[in-house]
């Protein structure tokens, strides 16, 4: 952390680093605007906004990862959440006519403000602990520019991670007849509930 | 002919189950001669014992033990159930099956019109049985066990007629009087296992005089934890109060257990466990002290009272008094004639006393009785010649054994002149409350005019008469007591009486009492109002027997009761209850603080997770 | 920009979207704010795989998106659920969990 | 013959699930019934079996069955008797008959009621022949949930405060004692590095003093709560009067002796310096308790309540000779188990058949009884002496033979005496308890009302008869009683310990 603020406010960038300047400050400012649309999540009042600044949050991660040498991840992320699941999102927004939210400041707020705050400093000083057990793999970014990303992570996942794959597969299926079922059969109470 | 001494058991205790089990079906008079064969077939195998005993030198006439079967092995310690044959036993087994057997006989006619007749008797033969296991246990637990079995048979008779409230509460405060007794012993008896390794008399009393040295403090214990048995036994200060009131019980009960034989158990006990308390002279004075003492409050208290069957009672605690006094001074043998001599003449009282109640439709107080002589004549002769013996007119039985108690008083190893003055005074007042008594009951002219007493049926005056004739004769067996006894007592010396001004002080003081009643109950009434009016206070306290029932009230009855109630209300309710209530109650009010977490909202659970997550993760990076 | 940087952003991410989890009552923003912690850890694994030099990460990440999507979508079900019963949403309105 | 406990402990246990799986149309319990009393008389007919083919003379278990339960953790199902237990074995057979004999008071879940009775007795057999420390827990707590349900469904007045006390009491109790099972193997396995769970092996060890008395206390809170002795005595009182009399029959008489029972087996062989250290205030307590049952039983005017507070006196007894660590202490106490057992279950019935006839248990409200029901009075007149300790009945043995103890015992040395005190104190009181309860119920002059009650039937008689004839037996003849007693006491108190710690005085203990 430290030597990364050293990097940042002296300019005394090291040439043999993986990623040059630009590509540096490209990714802090794709890192920034990520972190601010985040914040925008949390903080707009109107869930239509928050949805949007999900989005935005979305697109942010997916160009990092584009910078990570992860194309594939990139586009899957486009694809599936800023594309099919936010629009269910924007749906539902649409379909239950979101209210917007009053702010308050209640105890239940302060506790979790200072809660997460907490949580962020561990996080941060998390860095610290080091590596617990490096894995250095075979598959050097040099490799994946020669292999594709896409075709690289294919070989993977049906080689290695099969299982997985399989198991998610079937995790989709059991979603699609959970929906099917909460959406199609109306819900009746067991017993009239009590609100207290 | 000693492995027959089981019979004496077993006689009365089958004819105890018989009649429980079967009594039902016996014809009614049966079941009475059936029960007064067993115990006439427990004197006879007793009198095939004396006349073994005689076939015997006098030296080997100790310690024949029977044992019937073994009873209890545990570690280090065994029991036998085991018979002891000598002339101690037989000697009281004589007078407990003799006199047994005739208040039996005397008890067909009594409890003609009883319609639980059976079981009466089924209870009387349970007494013998006990009796004669106290008297022939070879080992101090047995007598224990015959000396509680005697109290539950006393408990049964007092309270025979269960639907009397008197006689219910009579029976209980005689059974827990005795109980404690009874703890006193059992605890002597740990004592004298702890000392000795074993139960058994003869090994005990072998073992006792080089054991301990006179008044060694454990001997002391154990002697005066022994006599706390003999005195709730035979009803000595301060454990008296529940003879006067056993006289609740039927007649003959009171003539067999509470005159007779039970209730000088206590003397028979200090007499048979002569070896100790010759090692303990301090408790021999206390013997004596508590007898004499016992002596003189009784008689005074049977002067005023009114109730026939109570006089006879406080007289009988007065004269085991005397046998106290005697065995406590040492002079064992005359403490046991006494105790024969008292057995017959007291137990003809009781027997007369329940003529004179039969023929007047159970009426028991003396002031409704009076000119009793022309109706119940064989009642009036014998309760005469009762009277005299007790109030040891000369030559009666009476006479020969209180004279010498009396004397030995004075003359014997523990004897001194105060236990001899405060005797005197007993001796008088015995005099007079026996004639008090005899005057009340049969001269003068009939005060209740509608009651119409009439004689007792033969079954009844023929015992009388038996006794009636032992009680004029006893006194002369005097010496052949002393010789067949000694073997027993070899360490106890008689004193010498040569004084013959003491013995005249001695036999005036009895006539003296005599003559005092005489002359306050037959000369006129101006007499007994004077005395009465200038002593009353004294009359008072001694009319509501010294205020000892009311005295064991406050301070023992109320605060047992009290402390009780306390305890179940502060101590188990608000003490222990509560504060064991109060852990769950705790318990539940901190869940209860708790369970706001559960609120149900799902914010709330995500931030207890966030929560759970920072934990976590400090560990994550401190450790 | 090394893998600081990478652990930097996710766990802001990861920060505000348990923020949001905590402090938003609106259901589907919550839900949002999930998909904000989901997005920061696929972040974190996509960076360290290309540092680590191993496509585990990717994988990883790949499959998160899947179940991310499922749970979304049965999510959304039961929101649209709860709506059609109760006709109102507010997280702290449904308590039922509390039996 | 090696079947024989196993059957014994399983018969009331099966017996009592199939009677609570058999259907019942409309109230006709005639089925169950006559399951359940085969099933108890099956019971106690092998019980007595055991008896007869005993060898009075050998000192270890015998009938050992043994077969492996859960092999990885070496818990075996092993079950022995010897002396000790196999008259709890006896006494629990016998009240588990009269028990499901009185059992039909109620028409409705009959099946339920008799087959709760039937586990409750199965599992307290299993306590007493249990060998194996887990096996010995399961029991423990199988004999815990019968009773929770009896009380909680079939109890009158308080059922549920009395049955939530009574369960959350002794389930405290047996959950230290698990703690304390496990943590005897651990020491165990620290010696010798086996693993085992086999009560006579484990007895063996000698229990390190630094902790000796952390697991004396774990072992010692379960059996004082059950037995219980004076502190913790406070579920009894609330449980005793709740509970339904047929199952207060084994309840008192046989699962409260599963507490003095597990004081002799575990306590007195595992942690003996403990014992001899604090020994003196468990005396006191016991001592304490003794008095304390009795005092209050003197002012209680309800029945029930009256022989559940002298219940606790007389529990108190059979610790206090326990505690005095000796053979007539011991030896007297587990005579005095079962001497309890057959008096306090014959107790009960009597106050149960009472209620029964007159509606009410209250002292004041009942007189004259002897009347309208001769053959109760003379049934009640021997237990009632029985019961007060007269010398020629069983329960003066018991406590002359405790009482014996304590006043030789090296243990209380010095209090002993003070403790015969106080137990002579209580011996008093119980004369005048029993002599009110039994002079009140049977004497005076009887009341309009209870004149034409019956008096006992057959059935009624069938129950007392056999308590009455013991009562006799054992108090003419408690050698019989004693000297199978004996060996096994004498083993316990001088056990010998082979298995040692290491760096201890002997050099050859244990496995290395």
């Amino acid at each position: 952390m430290m030597e990364f603020l050293d990097q940042l406010l002296s300019f005394n960038l090291d040439r043999e680093t993986v990623f040059g300047l630009f590509e540096q400050s490209i990714v802090f400012i794709i890192g920034m605007t990520a972190i601010l649309a985040s914040l925008g999540v949390v903080l707009c009042a109107t869930p239509i906004y928050s949805a949007l600044y999900l989005i935005g949050n979305m697109v942010c991660l997916a160009m990092l990862f584009l910078m990570f040498n992860a194309e594939f991840l990139a586009a899957v992320q486009v694809v599936v959440y800023a594309g099919a699941v936010m629009i269910l999102f924007l749906f539902i927004i649409a379909l239950l006519g979101a209210k917007k939210e009053g702010r308050e400041f209640s105890f239940q707020n302060f506790m979790g403000l200072s809660f997460v705050g907490l949580l962020f400093c561990e996080l941060l000083m998390a860095m610290m602990v080091g590596k617990t057990r490096p894995v250095e793999g075979k598959v050097t970014p040099e490799v994946i520019q020669q292999v594709g990303s896409a075709k690289a992570i294919g070989i993977e996942l049906f080689s290695n991670h099969i299982v997985p794959f399989e198991l998610a597969s079937l995790l989709l299926l059991v979603a699609a007849v959970g929906i099917i079922s909460l959406a199609k059969f109306t819900y009746k109470p067991m017993r009239k509930r009590t609100r207290t | 002919m000693y492995s027959l001494s089981w019979l004496i058991l077993f006689l009365p205790m089958a004819g105890f189950l018989t009649l429980s089990w079967s009594g039902k079906r016996f014809p009614k008079l049966t079941g009475g001669w059936f029960a007064s064969a067993m115990v006439g077939g427990a004197f006879l195998v007793t009198l095939l014992m004396l006349a073994q005993l005689y076939a015997e030198s006098p030296a080997d006439r100790l310690n024949h033990v029977q044992t019937l079967y073994p009873w209890v092995v545990s570690e280090g310690f065994s029991l036998n159930l085991s018979i002891l044959i000598d002339p101690l036993s037989v000697f009281m087994l004589l007078v407990v099956t003799g006199v047994g057997f005739l208040i039996h006989v005397y008890s067909i006619g009594y409890m003609h019109h009883d319609k639980e007749f059976t079981r009466f008797f089924a209870y009387l033969n349970l007494f013998i049985f006990s009796m004669s296991l106290l008297v022939l246990a070879a080992d101090f637990f047995f007598l224990i066990v015959g000396w509680a079995l005697v109290g539950l048979a006393s408990y049964l008779l007092i309270g025979f007629w269960t639907d009397r409230k008197t006689a219910v509460l009579a029976a209980r405060k005689a059974f827990v009087m005795n109980v404690i007794g009874d703890v006193g012993m059992v605890i002597a008896a740990f004592m004298i296992f702890e000392h000795f390794g074993t139960l058994n008399y003869v090994e005990v009393f072998k073992a006792a005089p080089t054991a301990f040295f006179p008044n060694d403090d454990n001997v002391l214990l154990i002697t005066l934890l022994l006599l706390v048995g003999a005195f709730a036994k035979s009803a000595q200060l301060p454990l008296h109060t529940w003879l006067p009131d056993a006289m609740e019980g039927p007649t003959p009960v009171s003539a067999l257990i509470h005159a007779a034989t039970m209730v000088t158990a206590g003397v028979y006990l200090v007499a048979r466990c002569n070896a100790l308390y010759m090692m303990a002279p301090f408790t021999m004075y206390l013997i004596a002290s508590v007898g004499v003492i016992t002596a003189i409050f009784a008689g005074s208290v049977g002067m005023v009272q009114y109730d026939i069957k109570r006089v006879i009672a406080y007289s009988t605690m007065s004269q085991i008094g005397f046998m106290f006094l005697a065995v406590g001074v040492g002079v064992f043998s005359i403490g046991m004639f006494h105790l024969m001599t008292h057995a017959f003449f007291k137990a003809l009282l009781f027997l007369a006393a329940g003529s004179v109640i039969h023929g007047m439709s159970d009426e028991q107080d003396i002031r409704k009785m009076g000119g009793l002589r022309y109706a119940m004549p064989v009642t009036f002769i014998t309760f005469l010649i009762g009277s005299l013996a007790l109030a040891g007119f000369p030559l009666t039985a009476g006479f020969f054994s209180k004279e010498e108690i009396v004397m030995s008083a004075y003359s014997a190893q523990y004897g001194n002149i105060v236990f001899w003055g405060l005797a005197i005074i007993a001796v008088g007042m015995t005099g007079f409350y026996t004639f008090r008594l005899f005057f009340y009951t049969f001269m003068g002219q009939s005060r209740t005019p509608e009651a119409h007493p009439h004689e007792s049926p033969s079954v009844m005056t023929v015992p009388l008469m038996v006794l009636a004739a032992l009680s004029l004769v006893g006194g002369l067996l005097g010496p052949w007591v002393h010789d067949f006894l000694s073997p027993v007592f070899g360490g106890a010396t008689l004193g010498h009486h040569d004084d013959t001004m003491m013995e005249i002080v001695a036999v005036a003081a009895a006539l003296g009492g005599i003559i005092t009643a005489v002359a306050i109950y037959m000369t006129g009434k101006d007499q007994l109002a004077f005395a009465k009016q200038m002593l009353a206070p004294i009359y008072e306290a001694l009319y509501n027997k010294y205020y000892v029932d009311e005295i064991y009230d406050f301070l023992i009855v109320k605060p047992v009761k009290g402390i009780g109630k306390f305890l179940e209300e502060r101590a188990e309710k608000q003490g222990i209850d509560f504060s064991v209530d109060q852990v769950g109650k705790q318990v539940r009010e901190v869940s209860r603080g708790i369970s706001i977490w559960q609120s149900g909202k799902v914010r709330i659970y995500a931030l207890n997770m966030v929560a759970g997550m920072v934990t976590i993760l400090l560990f994550v990076i401190f450790l | 920009m090394g893998a600081e940087f990478v652990l930097f952003v996710s766990a802001a991410v990861f920060s505000i979207g348990a923020l949001g989890f905590v402090v938003r009552k609106n259901p589907l923003v919550m839900f949002m704010s999930v998909e904000l912690m989901l997005n920061a850890v696929n972040f974190l694994l996509v960076g360290y795989s290309n540092f680590l030099n191993s496509l585990d990460g990717q994988i990883f990440a790949l499959i998160i998106m899947t179940v991310a999507a499922a749970e979304v979508v049965v999510g959304l079900a039961i929101i649209l659920t709860i709506f059609r019963t109760r006709h109102e949403l507010d997280a702290d309105h449904i308590d039922v969990l509390k039996g | 013959m090696n079947y024989i406990l196993t059957g014994i402990i399983f018969v009331p246990i099966i017996a009592g699930i199939v009677v609570m799986l058999t259907k019942v149309v409309r109230n006709n319990n005639e089925k169950v019934i006559r399951i359940s009393n085969v099933a108890s008389v099956v019971t106690f007919v092998l019980s007595l079996v055991l008896l007869v083919a005993f060898d009075s003379h050998h000192h270890g278990m015998q009938f050992v069955q043994s077969f492996e339960w859960i092999p990885l953790l070496h818990i075996n199902y092993t079950v022995g008797v010897d002396g000790i237990s196999l008259w709890l074995v006896v006494l629990t057979a016998f009240l588990g008959v009269l028990a499901i004999y009185f059992a039909p008071i109620q028409k409705k879940y009959m099946q339920y009621f008799l087959g709760l009775i039937l586990i409750l007795e199965g599992g307290t057999l299993g306590v007493f022949a249990a060998m194996d420390s887990i096996l010995f827990y399961v029991f423990w707590e199988l004999m815990l949930i019968p009773a929770y349900f009896i009380i909680g469904f079939w109890g009158e007045g308080n059922k549920v405060y009395a049955t939530t006390k009574f369960v959350i009491y002794t389930l405290v109790g047996s959950l230290l004692m698990l703690v304390g099972i496990i943590w005897v193997t651990m020491v165990h396995y620290e010696m010798t590095h086996v693993v085992t769970f086999d009560i006579p092996t484990l007895l063996q060890t000698q229990m390190p003093g630094d902790v000796q008395f952390y697991m004396f206390v774990l072992f010692f809170m379960a059996f004082a709560v059950k037995i219980p002795i004076f502190p913790f005595h406070s579920w009894l009182p609330h449980a005793y009067i709740s509970c339904p009399i047929p199952a207060l029959i084994l309840i008192t008489g046989a699962m409260s002796k599963a507490g003095a029972y597990g004081l002799i087996r575990f306590c007195l062989p595992l942690f003996p310096e403990t014992i001899a250290n604090w020994g003196l205030w468990i005396g006191s307590a016991a001592a304490g308790g003794i008095v304390y049952g009795a005092w209050i039983a003197v002012t209680q005017r309800d029945l029930k309540a009256l022989v559940a507070y002298s219940s606790i006196s007389h529990l108190g007894f059979i610790a206090l000779g326990i505690f005095a660590f000796n053979g007539q202490g011991v030896e007297g106490s587990v005579l005095q188990m079962v001497n309890h057992g057959i008096i306090a279950s014959a107790l009960f019935i009597i106050v149960g058949i009472l209620e029964k006839r007159l509606r009410t248990r209250n002292l004041d409200q009942i007189r004259g009884l002897k009347q309208p029901m001769p053959v109760l009075y003379a049934m009640f007149m021997l237990i009632t002496l029985a019961a007060l300790g007269l010398p020629g009945l069983n329960g003066f043995v018991g406590e002359f033979l405790i009482l014996m103890g304590v006043w030789g015992s090296h243990l209380l040395e010095g209090m002993g005496g003070l403790f015969v005190l106080a137990a002579g104190l209580a011996i008093v009181y119980a004369s005048i308890y029993m002599l009110f309860m039994f002079q009140g119920v049977m004497q005076e002059s009887v009341e309009k009302k209870f004149d034409d009650v019956k008096d006992l039937d057959r059935k009624e008689m069938g129950l007392l008869i056999p308590a009455c004839i013991l009562v006799v037996i054992i108090g003419l003849y408690p050698k019989g009683v004693i000297d199978r007693v004996s060996p096994a006491v004498d083993h316990v108190i001088h056990m010998e310990k082979k298995v040692k710690p290491f760096g201890g005085d002997s050099g050859h203990g244990g496995g290395h």
